[in-house]
């Protein structure tokens, strides 16, 4: 409502910055963010993250105007947000995409693990949907019609192969990894716990459409600071300390050329 | 002329899942302006519910209760606080403020009616005095003797000159030394103040020594009201021979002192 | 640094190490600010909570049913919500009063609230304790109701208004978790998302040593406080 | 021989952050098997705190204690424990469980020395008769008048048939005729079983019937111990004079019989 | 059904349809077994502890200083954590004592572990109430230190301890949403995982309802026990 509602703060050398709001996860978003904002200084803009720790009122505060962008979903939970909860948001561009994987510590490859086994996966919104997509690629399910940002067991439809499944918070996983058959986890999350990202039963294609967006309300979709951010944070550069910062657990979505 | 405290066909029971305890069964009683009306009758009698009903503290089950014009039964919550301002209530169990000082638990009721600061603080000394406990002022209830307390309990119902004052055992705590002062300070009291006085007692002495007039109760009955002196020496009732028989006993027991009475 | 990659004595030793305590510090503050506060709003509403509560109970001084049961139920409304359930509650009412609804105060309000009706409750139980002779012994002097709940209950009762309120201040304390949730950051928070989700083990420790110590000094100086009155009352 | 009940140099006194207050100053007492050993003096002279330190619910700051041949201010917790279950107590502020009923709260001390569930019956009913409390074996003590409250206390302290019975004013809520009947039943006990009372008294008639020896207590100190005879008809102490003086007073205030002493 | 793209009340209605309450009763069971588990242990471990932290407390019948400190501090300890790490400290509890570490009674042991030193100190409260008076007479008769407090303290104490219990017990069913955690599932796990992050509000307010009425009937309860006893013994 309020245009002028940006607040403006100096920095050292008395240079006026323009202070940009944004709600963004902890990891690695907040990193990515505040790896790029020198760059962001240079143009006259400042980032102020007033939350990492995500949950499911995210967008109703951006939509609200109470910040410019927020930062830690893909596309499809947010159409699919935007449907369920009337709103209008919309990506300005994607950044990262966190690979979705299944890890054992009893088994070496998908084909070992038996009938029966025990699988766990995430159970938030964002990752839950992608876990079990897995599953089906894998041929051990067939989903039935859900929901990108709705999912849950109970959208199983039929198990072509008899598994176990429990739902458990994501960052929970890493404290029962030796208690289940088979472990389904963002790879960052199983890289932070010390695991071997590389040692996966199998994970989701290169191709994942679930790159991370920053996400705004549509009048703000033009706004100088935010396209500024985009660009930089899909510069080449950016990509690489991605690639640098989370030895591949995390892949940036701009290519970088060798 | 009608008496100042007028109770007719007061009822009171008590009660629980099984039972019906009926304690007060129609009680009718008359108390005159000045009088020092003693209340006698065996333990559990009911002494202490009717004395309770009176100020309402009990609901009575039916029956109605005059002090001066006002039916004090009949008063709605407002009126019946004002009133009760006025009505000073010494109890059995002392019922202290464990979180204030003896000061403060004899200053409160003179809070209550807005009495200045200055003021309450004079008069609270007084009654220290003359109840013997200002060395205790700033000392609280937990520290207490028996007696002690008791006689916070007095100075507090007394704080306020009430017109009536409703005196549950007030001194059954106290050695006979402090008894006989406190007897002295009531009779003072209703005679310089013109206090209505309503006591409990099973102090007979007490009861000889100050009460003009007495009503014996028998389980929840007023079985004899009467001059003190015709009750003492002459009872028509049951209570009231046994009563007269044992306090004789007592004073004629005379073991040691040959018959001589000491 | 992880208990995964790195032997236990190492990572206890690095708790205490100023990298840590560089980070910690300044949270310590924003723990110390939240607590204070809406341990203050928790006090004040919620003794008025439940003397409201105790004063329109059906044994209360001032008995009205009606009332009794609406404020009854709202209160075990509020209680009955599970902490992730209390903030969507809390955003339009911190949107309202403060115009944004992340922040340390819109957490503060979040804290108060979730603590307030089980304080009230503790409050309210405190008074129930309070021997009835007291209380004739006030109504008989001619107290209102307003006068025996603050000139004798409220201060018979403080000891275990004290201790009540001991409990809920830890239960702030160790709430203050949900301060990430507002981006009000605090040692709860570092202790959750970092220590926790992310495996910094030296910072773990190092923050829930942080909460023990908050709350063995709260439990320290409650009880001490409530014990002072006690015997200053000689009631112990 | 040597008494059965000895006190020696008994030095008591209470803190608080201000100032000390001594309450025992040094007392001596000797008080033989069998005796019903009175104590009296002004309130707030100690007597509760004495008889509290002969079972240690008060801990002495100096002195010693004996009962028989054992030396109470010296028994570990578990051998204090075992004696005071033999050591009977009524407390002037009754002390009753209130989560128990009347039965209940008699048949307690009696379920501590596990006596089987039929005596106790036997056993509690029978006091109940004799403090004439048999209808309200099944009510609470919230639920009872002051006078029936002591009676429980009574009964309660007496269950166990203790050798020595520590009585701190226990009629102060009885009428006439039930101090009569407790009285008698502690001298019955003392007789027959040979206890041993130790009795607070501010009542003269109820110490003056019952009591052997009489100690009197001023401010923390024993100024006088004699033969109840000796002390009622020729008392030498202060307080001793004043309460003859009072008890006098009392006896012949014959306002309406004439000296007639009814 | 969410608020932001329907109406209001049709979003209420929907909160009463079959189709809600296929998925939600199925999961109230689950709940009330959780709860009432979880809140037996709480019972049980909550008043022994609670005993033990009073009687050797410095006012308590026996009094052990150092023991008193320790155990104080473990319990302050535990009540310091925040949820999410409390249920760190449980996994090896419960791998030890069931063999896994997710589960519905991997839960049951969180959430007693949670509450359990909460209610101790509810129930440490409600014995520091008790009349000193009381406690002497029970001494003077000669009873054992296990005598004052199974057959003196614990029943004057009993209303009280009762109205902690209430505390206790809602706070347990509010914390229910921790099942998710534990992939316990449940009403609370609904409500948050189903109802606000998957934003189906109709099932957040069907399961908020139910948590509503379970506290309620818990307050209730309660209240209606805890008076009971205090009529019977005509202390209100
Ligand atoms: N709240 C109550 N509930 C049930 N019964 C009660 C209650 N209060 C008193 N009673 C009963 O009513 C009767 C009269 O009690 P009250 O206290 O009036 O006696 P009292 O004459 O004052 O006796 P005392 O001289 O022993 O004080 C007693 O039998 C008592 O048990
Ligand atoms: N716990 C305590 N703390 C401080 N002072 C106390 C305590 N208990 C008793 N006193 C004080 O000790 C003195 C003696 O008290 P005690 O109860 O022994 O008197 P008493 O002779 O039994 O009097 P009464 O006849 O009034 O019962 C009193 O002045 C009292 O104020
Ligand atoms: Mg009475
Ligand atoms: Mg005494």
């Amino acid at each position: 409502d309020s245009p002028e509602k940006k607040s403006k703060t100096k920095t050292a050398d008395g240079k006026e910055l323009t202070t940009i709001t944004a709600l963004a996860d902890l990891t690695p978003h907040s990193e990515i963010l505040e790896y790029v904002e020198p760059k962001l200084n240079d143009k006259g803009y400042t980032i102020d993250i007033v939350s990492t720790a995500s949950d499911a009122t995210w967008n109703e505060k951006t939509q609200n105007g109470e910040v410019d962008f927020n930062f830690n979903q893909h596309e499809p939970y947010l159409i699919e947000w935007n449907e369920i909860n009337n709103g209008t948001l919309v990506n300005i561009g994607g950044v990262h995409v966190e690979p979705i994987g299944a890890y054992s510590e009893k088994y070496t490859s998908a084909d070992e693990v038996p009938d029966g086994a025990t699988v766990v996966l995430p159970d938030d919104a964002t990752n839950e949907y992608r876990a079990l997509r897995i599953l089906e690629q894998q041929g051990w399910i067939k989903l039935g019609n859900t929901e990108n940002a709705r999912a849950s067991v109970a959208d199983i439809e039929e198990y072509i192969k008899p598994i176990e499944i429990t739902e458990l918070d994501s960052y929970q996983i890493n404290a029962h990894i030796n208690e289940f058959d088979v472990y389904i986890n963002n790879t960052n999350k199983v890289i932070e716990a010390g695991l071997d990202a590389t040692k996966y039963l199998f994970r989701e294609g290169e191709d994942s459409p679930y790159a991370n967006i920053i996400v705004t309300t549509p009048d703000k979709a033009d706004d100088p600071g935010l396209k500024a951010l985009v660009e930089i944070l899909q510069s080449e550069d950016t990509a690489k300390f991605i690639l640098d910062k989370y030895n591949g657990a995390v892949i940036p979505v701009t290519k970088v050329s060798e | 002329m009608s008496s100042y405290i007028r109770i007719e066909g007061l009822y009171k029971s008590f009660k629980n899942r099984k039972e019906e305890n009926t304690v007060l069964k129609g009680i009718d009683l008359e108390i005159e302006k000045g009088d020092i009306f003693g209340i006698v009758g065996f333990s559990g009698a009911g002494k202490s519910t009717l004395v309770r009903c009176i100020n309402r503290l009990e609901e009575p089950d039916r029956g109605k209760i005059f002090i001066g014009d006002t039916e004090i039964t009949s008063l709605n919550k407002k009126q019946l606080t004002e009133r009760r301002k006025k009505i000073g209530m010494i109890f059995q169990q002392f019922n202290l403020f464990d979180s204030m000082t003896v000061f403060k638990n004899i200053a409160y009721p003179l809070k209550l009616l807005g009495v200045s600061k200055k003021d309450i603080e004079t008069k609270v000394d007084k009654l220290l005095e003359l109840v013997g406990l200002s060395d205790k002022k700033n000392a609280y209830p937990g520290s207490l003797s028996g007696g002690q307390k008791q006689r916070v309990g007095i100075a507090r119902a007394l704080a306020t000159d009430p017109d009536v004052l409703l005196s549950d055992e007030a001194t059954s705590a106290l050695d006979p030394v402090s008894t006989l002062s406190i007897l002295d300070l009531l009779e003072h009291i209703n005679k310089e103040l013109g206090v209505t006085i309503i006591m409990i007692t099973h102090e007979l002495e007490a009861a000889k020594r100050i009460c003009n007039r007495v009503a014996v109760l028998e389980n929840g009955v007023i079985t004899e009201t009467g001059t003190t002196r015709d009750i003492f020496l002459d009872p028509q009732s049951n209570t009231g021979k046994i009563f007269l028989e044992v306090y004789k006993e007592f004073r004629h027991d005379n073991s040691f002192t040959g018959g001589e009475g000491i | 640094m992880s208990f995964l990659k790195f032997p236990f004595w190492e990572v206890v030793k690095h708790a205490f190490s100023k990298e840590v305590w560089d980070v910690l510090l300044p949270a310590v503050w924003d723990t110390l600010y939240m607590v204070a506060l809406s341990a203050a709003i928790t006090l004040v509403l919620g003794v008025l909570l439940g003397i409201a509560l105790s004063v329109i109970s059906k044994e209360g001084v001032r008995p009205v049913p009606i009332l009794n049961e609406t404020a009854g139920t709202i209160v075990n409304c509020l209680r009955s919500l599970p902490q992730m359930i209390m903030i969507i509650i809390t955003l339009p009412l911190a949107r309202m009063l403060l115009g944004q609804s992340y922040g340390v105060n819109a957490c503060i309000i979040a804290l108060a609230a979730s603590c307030i009706p089980m304080y009230a409750r503790l409050v309210q139980g405190a008074f129930v304790e309070i021997p009835k002779g007291k209380i004739e012994a006030a109504k008989a002097m001619g107290s209102s109701s307003a006068a025996i709940v603050f000139n004798v209950m409220l201060p018979e009762a403080i000891p275990s208004i004290i201790r009540g309120f001991t409990v809920a201040l830890i239960g702030i304390i160790s709430m203050t978790a949900l301060a990430g949730s507002f981006g009000a950051g605090g040692i709860g928070d570092i202790a959750v998302r970092f220590g926790f989700n992310r495996f910094y083990h030296d910072m773990l420790i190092a923050s829930v040593l942080v909460l023990i110590v908050m709350v063995e000094i709260a439990q320290i100086f409650g009880d001490l406080i409530s014990n002072l009155i006690l015997k200053k009352r000689h009631l112990i």
